[in-house]
Parts: C-alpha cells; sequence; structure tokens
C-alpha cells in the first residue's frame, strides 16, 4: 500500500466533509421549507430522511422493484408521510406558539421513530450503491461513487428549488405565503394548502437525502434525531429561511467535522462544529446569510 | 432656526444622521425642545418621525451626530439607562404587556423606582411587600389621572384600542418622566376618543412634563403643540409655531406631494 | 379552584396508576436488559434468550417441578430506570436473583443496591469494574457477570498480533460505552503486549461515514487497526477501510461483531476481517469434542427456531446468566444468600460463552481461551490458524 | 393580580407529607415514592425552566448541561476530592452560574429559534466534554462510589428518607419562584415575555433580567444534578444530554408552561408515565408516549394544569 500524503490527506478530508456536509445541506432545505411558510421548524425532518432511506431498501431489496420504481415509491411514501404529519400533528392545534409547534414536531418524531421501529426492527438496514462501489481514485483521493450521488441530488434539489419558488406561479405563491400570509390570502392563496405542499416538499427532499446516505451509512429507525440536530445546526448557521445559506451551513459543518477529526482530537469532532455555530451566532445573530431584523421581532 | 436661546433645552439633538445600509433615514437633523412644551414632529410617511423616535429612546444607534438630554449624551445608550434618565414613550403599534392587567401594566412603569432585587423579591421580605401596596396606590392614582381606573384589574388586551393607547401613556407616565415621547397617540381613534387623548396630552404638560409628539392627526396638532417640526424625506424642512407652519409653503408642498391636505 | 383540581387530579393518577400484579409463581427471577435505547443490541437479543430458556424450561416441567417465572424490566439504556427496576425487582417483585443489566455502566451504576439489600445480581456486561471492586480490591459480594471481560477479547487480538509480527496499530472506538471499554483496556495493555499505538480514534454511534479518521491512520501506516464498535458504524467502518485501499493493513473487529448478519451488511468488505468470538457464535465450526459443541449447537438450534432471525454473541450472555441462576435454584432453592454462595464456588459450568469456575477471588469465572480467533473467509467465519 | 393561591399549596403540601405513609401500605404502589424522588428532582430543574420559558419568554433546549455540571461537581469533587458533598453542592451551583453567566450573556440576545439552536449546541458540547474527559468523568460508562448524603450524622440513606430531603428543597425552590413572580421582579420578566421594546422602555434592563433568570435556573438544575449524583450513588453522560434537555421542556408542555403549578404537576406525570406506566404498552410504548405528547399539545395547549378549567367549561355551557 501507498502511504498518502498530507495533500492528498486533506482533498480527502474535504471530499468527506462535503458528501456528509450535502446531507446536512439537504435536512437543512427542507427546514427552511417549512420554516418559510409557516415559521415552523419541523424537529421530524430528520425522520424523513430515515424514512426514506428505510422506505427505499424495502422496495427495492425487500419488494425488488428496480431501482428508479423504488427510488419514486419511496419519496411518495415519504411525501405522503409529511402531508399526513401537517393534517394530523399541526394543523389541528388550535393555539399555535412557537413552543407548542416545537412540541407537536418533536411528538410526530416520536410517533413516526416508534413505528418504523415496529416496522423495520432495530436491525441496520443496506442498500445497494447507485453504481457499484468500485471507489475512483484522483490523485491519491479516493471518491466512492455515491458520494458524487449525493453532491449531485443536493445539486439538483438547490437548481429545483430556486427554479421551482422564482418561475412557477405555485412556487411564488408559496414564497408570497412566506413573506405575508395575511396578504397572500386576500389576493386568494389558499394558505392552508400551500402550508400541506411546504410539508409534503420538505418530506419528498428528506427522502432523497435518506436514499443516497444509505448506501454510505446504512440506516436504521434510530437516525433521525442526529440528523435533524446537525440539519437544524446548518439552516441556523446559514440563517434561517436562506436556501443558500442552508446550503453553505450544510457544508460547512460537514467540512469542520471532517477536518476536525482528521487534524484534531476525533471524539471532539461534534464538539468543533458547535463551537463555529455559537461563535458565528454571537457575531451575527441571525446566522451567516439570514436577516437579523425579520428574526427580531418573532419571538415565542 | 426657530430655537429660543433664552429658555433651556431639556433636548437637544446636533447633525443626527441615520443610515441603514444604503437608505438614509435621518439627514443632518437639528432639534431642540425647550422644557415644559409639547413638540410635535409631522410629516408624511416615511420621513423618519418613527425613526427619530427610536434613536432619542436608545432602541437605534444614531450613524452620525449626537443626542443630549437634561445635561447627558445619550446617543448610543440602551433603552433602559435612558428611561432612568427619564424619558418615556408609546409606541405607534400599542406594545401593551398583554399578559397583564391593566394595574400591572402600570406597577411596571414604576420598575426605576423600586427595589427589584432578585433574592429579597424572591424570599418575600416585608419591604417588597410594602412597596408593592405603595406602588399599587401610585398606579391606581396615575389611572385615575388618565380615567381608567374603573379597568384597573381588566386584562390589558380587552380594552378596546382607544383606552389602549390611553393606558400606554398612563404606563409612559410611571415612569416619572421629564419627556414623554407618544408616538401617533390618536391614530386610529374616534372623534371622542381622540379628544381625550388631546385633553390627557395637555394635562401633561401642564404636569410639568415635556411632550414630544409625533401625530397625523393635524388638528389635534395644531390645537395643542406649542412647536411643531416638519419632516420630509429625512431632512427638517421647516419648524415653528402652529401658525407658521400653518402657512409655510413648503410644508403644503411635502403634504400636497401626499395628497394629504392640511387643515 | 382550577389549580386544586389539577392537584387533586395528580394524586389521584399518582395513587390509582397500578401496574398489573404478576401472576403467583414459585421462583421470581428478576431481569433488566436494555432492550430499547443505545445498547438494544444487547439488550433485545438478550431478553429473547432468557424468555426463551426460562420458557424451555417451565416446559419440561420447571425446577423439581416448580416453575420460574422471569419478571423482565426495559431499562432503555437510561441508568436512572435501571436503578428504579433494580429496585423494584427486589423491594416488591421480591425476586430470587436479578440477570442484567446489559451494559456496563448500569450494571455498575446498580451494584449498590444489590450489596445493600443482598440480592444476587448476574450482569451480562463485560467490564471487568462489575465484579471488582477497587476499594477492596476483591469481587462485589453479591455481584458475578457472564461475559468474558473486554481485556480478554483484547489479550486475544495481541496474541494473535504478535503471532503475526504486528506491533504497529491503530485504534479506532466508539464513544460510547461499548467502545470507551474496549479502548481503555486496548490503552491498558497495550505495553505488556509490545504495541505501539500510532492512533486513537473516535467517533460517534451515529456517524455516517468514517473516512476522515481512516485517512488520518492510512497517513501513520499502521500494521493493524482495531475496530471497537456495535451496530452500524463497525460496518461503515470496514467499507470505507476497503474503499480507501487500506486492506493491506489488517483488521481487526471486537467480539461486538459476532453476527452473520454484519458480513452479509459489509458487502463484500469484511473478507479478512479477524475477530475473537465466544463459542456460541461458531458452534457450528467447534470440533465435535469441544466441550461446548453441545450446549452451543442446542442454543443456536433453539434461538434461530424460536426468533427467525440470526444469533447475536450477546444473548449468549443472558444464556450464561440466566442458567447459572436456575443451576442455582436446582441445588439450593429459592433462598438469595444460598444461591449467592452456590454461585461463588460453581465450577465447571458449560456456558455458551465459556466454561465458568467462580470462586471468592472469580465472579467472572472466564479466561482467554473463552475466545477463538475467527477469520472471515468467502463471506463466512472460519478458525484463523 | 396574583395572588398566592393558599389552598392548592396546602393540599399539595399535604399530599407530598403523606403520601410515602400511604404507598407503603399500597403493596401494588411501594415503589412509588422511590419515583417520586427523581420526580422531585425533575421538578427541581422545571420549576426553573418554567420562570424562563413561560414567565420570561426565553427557550433552552441546553439545561440538562447544567443538571449535568452539578452531578459531575458532587461526583468529581466527593470521589477523587473527598470534599463534604454540601460543600459540593455549593461549588457545583457556583460552577453553573459561572457557565450560566459566560453562555447566557451572549446566547440571550438571541431570538426564538437561534436561542434554541445556541443552548441546544451549548448543552451537546457539554455534554462531549463529560464523555471525553474521561480521567475525571470516567467517560461514557460513568462513574460510581459517589457517597450518599448526611447531616450532622443523620443519614439521608434510605429511599423516604431522601423523598423528604428532595421534596423539602423543591418546596423551597417553589416558594422561592412564587413569591418572585409576585414580586416586582417577576413583572418585569412577564413584561420581557410580552414586550422587550415597551419593556426597556419602562426601564427594564433586559439582558441583565434574562441572565439573572437564566442563572437561577441554572442553579436549581445544578443542586438538582446534585441530589441525582448522591441518590444513585452513580452518574453517566448519557443522563445530561440534549435528549433529557427535551424532555424538560416536554414536562413543562405537559403540565403548563405558564404557570409553576404546570412545571410540578408536568415533572410528576412525566416521572410516572416514562418509568412506569407507559411500560405496560410495551414495545409500543414509545408510540404511545408520542401519541400522549401530541394529544396534549391539540388539546390541551395550556397543558394538564389547564385541564380543570376546560372541563368546568364544557359543563357551563
Amino acid at each position: 500500500m501507498e502511504t498518502i500524503s498530507a495533500a492528498s490527506q486533506l482533498f480527502q478530508f474535504i471530499v468527506t466533509g462535503l458528501t456528509v456536509g450535502a446531507i446536512y445541506a439537504m435536512v437543512a432545505i427542507g427546514f427552511n421549507i417549512i420554516y418559510n411558510v409557516t415559521e415552523i421548524i419541523n424537529l421530524a425532518q430528520g425522520e424523513f430522511v430515515m424514512l426514506g432511506g428505510l422506505i427505499m431498501v424495502f422496495m427495492h431489496v425487500t419488494v425488488g422493484l428496480p431501482m428508479i420504481l423504488a427510488f419514486v415509491t419511496a419519496v411518495l411514501l415519504v411525501t405522503l408521510t409529511g402531508m399526513l404529519l401537517d393534517r394530523l400533528a399541526i394543523k389541528p392545534i388550535r393555539q399555535p406558539s412557537v413552543m407548542t409547534l416545537i412540541i407537536a414536531t418533536i411528538a410526530a418524531s416520536i410517533v413516526i421513530k416508534g413505528t418504523a421501529m415496529l416496522i423495520w426492527g432495530k436491525s441496520p438496514y443496506d442498500l445497494p450503491a447507485f453504481s457499484g462501489r468500485t471507489p475512483i481514485e484522483l490523485g491519491g483521493v479516493i471518491i466512492q461513487p455515491q458520494y458524487l450521488w449525493v453532491i449531485g441530488f443536493l445539486v439538483v434539489v438547490t437548481i429545483g428549488l430556486t427554479l421551482f419558488f422564482n418561475r412557477t406561479i405555485l412556487g411564488k405563491a408559496m414564497a408570497a405565503c412566506a413573506d405575508n400570509p395575511d396578504a397572500a390570502r386576500l389576493v386568494g392563496i389558499n394558505v392552508q394548502y400551500m402550508v400541506l405542499l411546504s410539508f409534503a416538499l420538505s418530506a419528498a427532499i428528506g427522502a432523497i437525502a435518506g436514499m443516497t446516505l444509505t448506501p454510505i451509512a446504512l440506516m436504521d429507525y434510530d437516525r433521525g434525531a442526529m440528523l435533524a440536530i446537525k440539519g437544524f445546526g446548518a439552516a441556523i448557521l446559514g440563517g434561517l429561511g436562506s436556501f443558500s445559506g442552508a446550503v453553505l451551513g450544510g457544508l460547512l459543518i460537514g467540512l469542520i467535522e471532517s477536518l476536525g477529526a482528521g487534524f484534531l482530537l476525533s471524539g471532539y469532532k461534534d464538539a468543533y462544529a458547535l463551537i463555529v455555530l455559537l461563535l458565528v451566532l454571537f457575531l451575527r445573530p441571525s446566522g451567516i446569510m439570514g436577516n437579523f431584523e425579520v428574526t427580531k421581532f418573532k419571538r415565542f | 432656526m426657530a430655537s429660543e436661546p433664552h429658555r433651556s433645552h431639556l433636548l437637544e439633538i446636533e447633525d443626527l444622521v441615520m443610515a441603514f445600509g444604503g437608505l438614509t433615514a435621518l439627514m443632518n437633523i437639528q432639534l431642540r425642545v425647550a422644557k415644559g412644551t409639547i413638540r410635535a414632529i409631522i410629516g408624511p410617511n416615511g420621513a423618519g418621525k418613527t425613526t427619530l423616535f427610536n434613536l432619542i429612546t436608545g432602541v437605534l444607534s444614531p450613524t452620525e451626530g449626537t443626542i443630549r438630554f437634561n445635561g447627558h449624551v445619550i446617543s448610543g445608550q440602551k433603552p433602559h439607562k435612558i428611561a432612568a434618565l427619564g424619558i418615556s414613550r408609546t409606541f405607534q403599534t400599542v406594545e401593551l404587556f398583554d399578559n397583564m392587567t391593566v394595574i400591572e401594566n402600570v406597577m411596571v412603569g414604576r420598575h426605576l423606582h423600586i427595589s427589584t432585587s432578585f433574592f429579597k423579591c424572591g424570599l418575600g421580605l416585608p419591604a417588597i411587600r410594602s412597596q408593592e401596596t405603595a406602588i399599587e396606590a401610585h398606579a391606581m392614582a396615575l389611572l385615575d389621572f388618565v380615567g381608567l381606573a374603573d379597568k384597573a384589574n381588566s386584562m390589558a388586551d380587552s380594552l378596546p384600542l382607544g383606552e389602549r393607547k390611553i393606558l400606554e401613556i398612563g404606563r409612559a407616565l410611571a415612569t416619572d418622566p421629564l419627556l414623554v415621547c407618544l408616538d401617533e397617540p390618536a391614530a386610529g381613534l374616534n372623534e371622542t376618543e381622540t379628544e381625550t387623548a388631546a385633553r390627557l396630552i395637555k394635562a401633561i404638560k401642564d404636569k410639568g412634563i415635556t411632550v414630544l409628539l409625533v401625530e397625523h392627526d393635524m388638528k389635534v396638532i395644531m390645537n395643542i403643540s406649542d412647536q411643531i417640526t416638519v419632516l420630509n424625506y429625512g431632512e427638517k424642512i421647516a419648524e415653528g409655531t402652529p401658525e407658521e407652519i400653518r402657512g409655510n409653503p413648503k410644508v403644503i408642498q411635502a403634504y400636497l406631494g401626499d395628497s394629504i391636505a392640511v387643515v | 379552584m382550577v389549580k386544586k383540581s389539577a392537584m387533586a387530579l395528580l394524586a389521584g393518577l399518582v395513587i390509582f396508576g397500578f401496574s398489573i400484579q404478576p401472576a403467583l409463581a414459585t421462583y421470581k427471577v428478576g431481569a433488566i436488559f436494555s432492550v430499547t435505547g443505545g445498547a438494544s443490541f444487547l439488550g433485545d437479543p438478550e431478553k429473547k434468550t432468557a424468555q426463551m430458556v426460562v420458557d424451555q424450561i417451565n416446559r419440561d416441567g420447571g425446577i423439581n417441578g416448580e416453575k420460574i417465572e422471569l419478571i423482565v424490566y426495559d431499562d432503555e439504556t437510561d441508568p436512572t430506570k435501571c436503578n428504579l427496576h433494580a429496585k423494584k425487582l427486589i423491594s416488591q417483585d421480591k425476586v430470587v436473583a436479578v440477570i442484567g443489566p446489559s451494559v456496563s455502566g448500569l450494571s455498575v451504576a446498580i451494584i449498590p443496591v444489590f450489596e445493600k439489600f443482598k440480592t444476587p445480581l448476574v450482569s451480562c456486561a463485560a467490564s471487568y469494574k462489575i465484579v471488582y471492586n477497587e476499594k477492596t480490591g476483591k469481587p462485589n459480594k453479591w455481584v458475578f457477570k457472564t461475559p468474558q471481560s473486554d481485556s480478554l477479547a483484547v489479550e486475544a487480538i495481541y496474541t494473535k498480533m504478535q503471532s503475526m509480527g504486528i506491533h504497529k496499530i491503530a485504534i479506532l472506538t466508539v464513544t460510547d460505552g461499548y467502545g470507551a471499554s474496549g479502548r481503555h483496556e486496548l490503552l491498558r495493555l497495550a505495553q505488556a503486549y509490545k504495541m505501539d499505538i500510532v492512533a486513537d480514534e473516535k467517533y460517534d454511534p451515529k456517524d455516517a461515514d468514517m473516512t476522515a479518521q481512516l485517512t488520518k491512520i492510512k497517513g501513520l501506516a499502521p500494521q493493524a487497526i482495531v475496530n471497537w464498535s456495535v451496530g452500524p458504524t463497525q460496518v461503515t467502518v470496514l467499507r470505507n477501510w476497503r474503499d480507501l485501499g487500506m486492506t493491506p493493513i489488517t483488521f481487526f473487529q471486537s467480539h461486538g461483531f459476532g453476527s452473520r448478519k454484519n458480513i452479509e451488511l459489509a458487502a463484500g468488505a469484511a473478507e479478512g476481517v479477524f475477530c475473537p468470538l465466544g463459542a456460541c457464535n461458531i458452534a457450528d465450526l467447534l470440533p465435535e469434542d469441544h466441550p461446548q459443541k453441545q450446549v452451543t449447537m442446542a442454543y443456536q438450534k433453539s434461538y434461530t427456531e424460536t426468533y427467525n432471525e440470526p444469533l447475536s454473541s450477546f444473548g449468549g450472555h443472558a444464556w450464561d446468566a440466566i442458567q447459572l441462576v436456575v443451576d442455582a435454584l436446582k441445588a439450593v432453592g429459592g433462598d438469595r444468600a444460598k444461591i449467592r454462595d452456590y454461585l461463588e464456588n460453581k465450577k465447571g459450568f458449560i456456558g455458551q460463552h465459556g466454561v465458568f469456575n467462580f470462586s471468592p477471588e472469580d465472579h467472572n469465572g472466564l479466561t482467554k481461551e473463552a475466545f477463538q480467533m475467527v477469520v472471515v473467509k468467502d463471506g463466512d467465519w472460519a478458525l484463523a490458524k | 393580580m396574583l395572588r398566592i393561591r393558599k389552598a392548592p399549596m396546602g393540599v399539595g403540601a399535604i399530599f407530598i407529607l403523606l403520601f410515602p405513609w400511604v404507598a407503603e401500605r399500597l403493596p401494588a404502589i411501594e415503589h412509588y415514592p422511590d419515583l417520586m424522588v427523581f420526580a422531585g428532582i425533575y421538578c427541581l430543574m422545571t420549576i426553573g425552566m418554567s420562570l424562563l420559558m413561560g414567565y420570561a419568554g426565553q427557550i433552552s433546549l441546553g439545561h440538562a448541561a447544567f443538571y449535568g455540571i452539578g452531578a459531575y461537581a458532587s461526583g468529581i469533587l466527593t470521589t477523587q476530592y473527598n470534599l463534604n458533598p454540601w460543600l459540593c453542592i455549593l461549588i457545583g451551583s457556583a460552577a453553573a452560574t459561572a457557565v450560566a453567566v459566560v453562555v447566557g450573556a451572549p446566547s440571550l440576545r438571541l431570538r426564538g429559534h437561534y436561542l434554541a439552536m445556541a443552548t441546544l449546541a451549548f448543552g451537546i458540547i457539554i455534554n462531549i466534554v463529560f464523555r471525553e474527559e474521561a480521567e475525571w468523568t470516567g467517560g461514557p460508562d460513568g462513574m460510581g462510589g459517589i457517597p450518599g448524603l448526611d447531616i450532622f450524622g443523620y443519614s439521608f440513606d434510605s429511599i423516604h428518607k431522601y423523598y423528604y430531603l428532595v421534596w423539602i428543597v423543591v418546596a423551597i425552590a417553589f416558594f422561592f419562584t412564587i413569591r418572585l413572580i409576585q414580586s416586582p421582579t417577576g413583572r418585569a420578566l412577564r413584561a420581557i415575555h410580552a414586550s422587550e421594546a415597551a419593556a426597556s422602555a419602562m426601564g427594564i434592563d433586559i439582558s441583565r433580567s434574562k441572565i439573572v433568570v437564566f442563572a437561577f435556573s441554572a442553579i436549581l438544575a445544578s443542586v438538582a444534578g446534585s441530589l441525582y449524583a448522591h441518590y444513585m450513588n452513580f452518574i453517566n453522560p448519557s443522563t445530561f444530554d440534549t435528549l433529557f434537555s427535551i424532555k424538560l421542556v416536554i414536562m413543562i408542555a405537559l403540565g403548563g408552561m405558564h404557570t409553576i403549578w404546570g412545571a410540578v404537576v408536568g415533572s410528576v406525570l412525566f416521572a410516572f408515565l416514562s418509568f412506569e406506566w407507559l411500560h405496560q404498552f410495551g414495545e409500543y410504548e414509545i408510540v404511545v408516549y408520542g401519541l400522549v405528547l401530541m394529544m396534549v399539545t391539540i388539546y390541551l395547549p395550556e397543558g394538564l394544569v389547564g385541564l380543570p378549567g376546560r372541563i368546568a367549561q364544557r359543563v357551563r355551557r
């Protein structure tokens, strides 16, 4: 085995960090979609990721559907779960305060997680990589093909959402709800429907994150909470509500973890990312790309 | 300049500039307010009136310039420090403590004049209890003054808008201010309520408290102000007594541009 | 008024929230396992095993004609719950002995309870701290354990390494109790076996990727890597090792790798990986004359038939624990002190994880021969030569 | 006006006083006082957090860190330095206060979800320290051998004795907090919750008030941690993890956020649900727990203390 040069090591850390960061970014984008329309932080976001992975495994490995078909079915099923979440756990709340909504989404995440445990048990599941497991070597840096899928999906999701919110009527209507729900209602936008749509959309993105992650890290019922916390951190670091912020935040957290594990004490790698997050918040109280004046007037 | 050099000035603003990013909300504002007078600040929407209030009360820090109050430089100070020096205010959007009763709202206004030691309060020392009785009486007297005594134990959020505005004024008075800044006290009120408010503002002046007033209702302005300052697009375009302002062509121009007639 | 009623309501809930009373039985044995929570990979097979063994004994007529009732509580890998359950088993359910908990930390956590209430505990967790009181230098009087200490697994690995000429190694551990205990032993015994640990890396139990840690290790070029974890990470780390082209560095897993399911999940990446396993993992590989051949084959057969899932080595610890208690009940009946004394002097007990020889100085009763070094070959275990 | 209601307090006090005596005589609930010890420890924390969240309107998802600081102060200082346990409780509280001020000063300027994330991050970082500094803390496996509490030779060595000790501390914290709420300080906190702009215009130093309350709740959590450590004789990092911080918030939501009674009722209820009642659902436990929580947010937004009021409303109609 050839030894590895310091430069290759650095690039390897970066590649790994970006991949893991891309997953966090997708979770953070999911947070933002719902937050922008409803101001709710949906802490069940991580469960969408978990469900996406497990349903994909079920459809592809257990049922035996071809990869693409399994992918589509899994996205649809998780999307449905997202819509049910809105209708069963969020919409019925009559006095929605921020605290109540946080508890409601935590409750929902517990129910989803518990149900997944009853269905799939506690063991981890594997999914074949989308295009094989033969690693690509690039100047001493090893890239798993699945890494490219993860980063590729992040790019697709980001571009897709940008087009959706800027170019389509539905997307613009959702953006309008985010800016001013009362005004949106006045011009005839069905806000309830938009809320439902936001849950559907962010569930779908969570599912995609889960399906691309599973071939790398396996999936089990208990993975959601950690992903939700990382994704929430990414969304906050980037600035709540900002999609570019979410991508930046996610990739940054992934990079800090990877570089921290590589160069410093690996036991503290999660702490490094959070310390950076805290320092950023102390200097910029609404994240890198957030708007302080907006957050200033949202209270508990 | 319409300033009066022979009277002592409670509030002195010099070369005040406030910029938000690229947008300049206030440009080179000079303002002197004499003790015991009612000074109105008027101007079309977006003229910078509320920004000026926020600068005086410490919600914002000016980009340039100084604000002096009763001999202290207050620009850049925190709101609670400024409140302690004797400036009190109301809000355009009515910021009452909706989770409290009417009298509790006023009692919060006594905060600066009482002991609020965490441990004394938690231990429920007799000193704190007798202090409570005293400030309750004080608050009741103030409610009597503003005419809300009979609503003392209602929840603040149950009052109609007119009374909410009055309560906010009452609460502002509870701090024993030298200067109160009233942000559109008559906005959204009907005629009777407006008259009540105007009477109350005059009564405040009679107590020797200086009043700074932002208002759109010209009838109120013309009736009760001693001096009027007119802002337009962040600049002071005129200053003087109601009579002087009424005939000022610049003012008429500014308002006609905004298609509102001056009474 | 409102608050008064709330208080009354609460009082009512507290008083009348009765738990279901268990039916009467002659011998009550308690069990505390981490059936859910972070250590469910231990507690789940342990609970299933203990239940299965008790059901079998009852079906076969019980102990001297008397049935056993197993009362199982799930501590959810939470020390507070574990502590509460222990006290409830002792003082309310009045069990004669308790097996479990699954986790070392929780076992240590409840030692004082068992010492105080003079009830035997047969722990299913590995740490030597469970049966070694640092103040007295002797075992805790009422506490036994069935799993091999982690030190035995480490010694088995280091012995194998020495025979392979390996002395420069990297260790990778997961940041939970399992990994920490393994790491502690790996570091402690390194000197005695002349091992030079060039990297001491960690990762979280929920981490998605360990490429960063492995890349760092790759730069230090050790001869072997020891990984100490359970759950999905021990599979992910193998895949990363393979993908990074690090297969020339020999990979050792802990005994936590002891399920064929893991070889399957590694999707080919486990090939050539060494790991120390107890007899019950490799029952079918044991020679016919091996003392444990019979019990391990029987356990494997009935477990896979009952639960239709592959055997996990951890279930075997519960098998050993419950069978030891049953053995004591058969011999001395339901007296707590007598059970304790019996267990302390038990010799030659043939279990899933070795032949136990207890003594007042040793409440574990196993030696490093309890582990067999195994290598993954053609997608299955093979005894390493 | 808020006035001290004597009747419910009397009922509560008598209940707490007599409970072990009653439980002892009913075999089915004989072990309940043991659960009540932990419920009391939780109460201590939620009382402080209720003041912070329900009254001052500041969310914290990191309070398990202060719980842990108290517990580890007691654990480390007693086992490694042989200090007197009571002194350790004081040192733990002082440490918690210091940390609360250092962390609170910059964090409490943040708002809403940003504050939630900052406190969450703080909690995780502290937990990683507990886990990683194994020389001091014993690492993930935890540390045992923490001595029990005694005073002038009287040892709190039985469940019932510890029960009374814990609940006396809870009662002190409870009365202190109730008086505080009804004092000018409490009024100022409620003012901050309703409108920070108006509160500061009335001369209230907002950042100072928030930090003081944050520190107060940190002290209560730290004392709770010490009491936990001396009762369990064992601590490990997972007891003080983020999940527990979230559980504290859930307790408050269960009981009702806007009164201190809610904290007490919520903590006791949570302890019994999670230690006892939900176990009857076997592996469905976690799902049932989630559903219960969901029902509370939907049907009882003011928490359980709001329930009698709702029933009364129904009846009157």
